[in-house]
């Protein structure tokens, strides 16, 4: 019932930006403070890879975020038009990365923290991460009085 | 991120504030590993009371400063871990090699 | 240095949306606790200028937000493409607002709270509100350790 | 934005906890209005110590509410302002109309 698309330049500030603006899109739905918590580290994953991967040595790099909110709950996409992952299937094992000082966990955080992530990327053209977050209503309906 | 670091007779104890992510990895470690190199007879505590987010950017950090001690026969110590950042901690599995001291660190640091 | 863009609709929450981004990204900057409670502030009237006068009554209208960081400071633009303003000049005296319910100083409070403002608008087609804030470097050049 | 009122002899304290803006605009006239028809013979006293923030829409409830008391000879103050939040007021001029409470609103109202 919202949606949000943000967009900026691949320098590291950019991740807490990229988090901040879809945890206050994410408020806006039953989803308590935990899950905004574990939305917020796939968020900050995705984005750190588009700029770490994405655009290596490169502070111009266009990246776009959005975010949709509806009853089935947040549906979060990080783009960027950067080099591309020739394998993904390989790019997604859990421990792999091609960044020795990087910890391969990237994806698998994605993966564990949201239900459901696609992984698109053409070599040469960018990548396109998609991943969903269902809302789990625990308790009551409503948070609070507003 | 802001660093602030006690030396003790053992060890050294660094407090940080803010969140570990890609952004503050880089000075993190190189403030860390400064550290390291300087009092080259301690082990290290990273107090995180005041960290709120942590991702792998980050968890690389620490997890590389456990290795970097480790092939000295040093140890990392975590303490003051907060539930948002223990839940990621242990996704990773850090928690099995890593020790967590529970008790607040700077009661204990005196 | 920095630079983004944020898209959304004209719904009430996206306001809070807008000003926690573009707080994220003054806080890269030099500015104080107090520089970006400022600029929160005009940046929310702004915002919900356009909600409530741009889009009235309409909850799919596009807004978009822009910040860009330089040497210079901070410049927010905020753009619709709503109604748009028949009379710019009136629109800006303090006190005059369209909206009986309304108090008329959005644009007293963007323009106490930047060192600029800029309002441009064509009827039937939207408007589009520039601000700048000075970044005024008191006491050390740096906060923090980073 | 959550609201928590405390009806005492002589007035209406109500705790207002969260942004005040165009979103809580609406949500906070009707409730300040349904207690103002509901005790018509109290005055009202608005407790912003947990309010970060507030712009032109959420003074315009504020406003909005003075102006309809003022009318019944009721009146209302302002108490627990923070920084941030005096920084709009003032610049609006509200202070000067409306009352404020500096003491601790939730000690004084025993
Ligand atoms: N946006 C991207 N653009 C290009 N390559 C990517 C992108 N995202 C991920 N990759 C590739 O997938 C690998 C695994 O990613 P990830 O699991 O996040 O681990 P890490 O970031 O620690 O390397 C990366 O090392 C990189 O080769
Ligand atoms: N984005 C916009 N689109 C159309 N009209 C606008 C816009 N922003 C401002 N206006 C006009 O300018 C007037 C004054 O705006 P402002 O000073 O913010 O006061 P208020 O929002 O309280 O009415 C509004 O009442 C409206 O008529």
């Amino acid at each position: 019932m919202n949606r949000m698309s943000l967009r900026f330049i691949s320098v590291s500030d950019n991740v807490g930006l990229a988090r901040v603006a879809v945890a206050a899109l994410a408020s806006q739905a039953d989803f308590s403070l935990q899950d905004i918590d574990e939305i917020k580290v796939a968020v900050s994953e995705a984005v750190s890879n588009a700029i770490v991967h994405g655009y290596p040595g490169r502070s111009d790099g266009e990246i776009q975020v959005t975010g949709m909110l509806d009853a089935g709950g947040l549906t979060v996409t990080v783009e960027d038009w950067g080099v591309g992952i020739e394998d993904i299937t390989q790019a997604r094992q859990p421990a792999y990365s091609q960044d020795p000082e990087r910890m391969g966990l990237g994806f698998v955080f994605m993966e564990s923290f949201m239900h459901g992530l696609q992984v698109e990327s053409t070599p040469g053209q960018g990548t396109r991460v998609e991943m969903h977050r269902l809302v789990t209503i625990s308790g009551e309906l409503s948070r609070d009085a507003q | 991120m802001t660093i602030v670091h006690t030396i003790q007779p053992t060890r050294i104890v660094v407090a940080v504030n803010g969140d570990l992510d890609l952004k503050t990895a880089d000075p993190l470690r190189e403030a860390l590993d400064a550290l390291i190199d300087r009092y080259r007879d301690k082990d290290l505590i990273i107090d995180l009371a005041d960290v709120d987010f942590i991702d792998s950017s980050g968890l690389g950090v620490i997890l590389g400063r456990y290795r970097r001690l480790a092939q000295r026969n040093r140890t990392v110590s975590l303490a003051g871990i907060r539930p948002s950042v223990r839940t990621v901690l242990d996704l990773a599995g850090i928690l099995t090699i890593i020790t967590v001291i529970d008790s607040p660190i700077r009661k204990e640091a005196r």
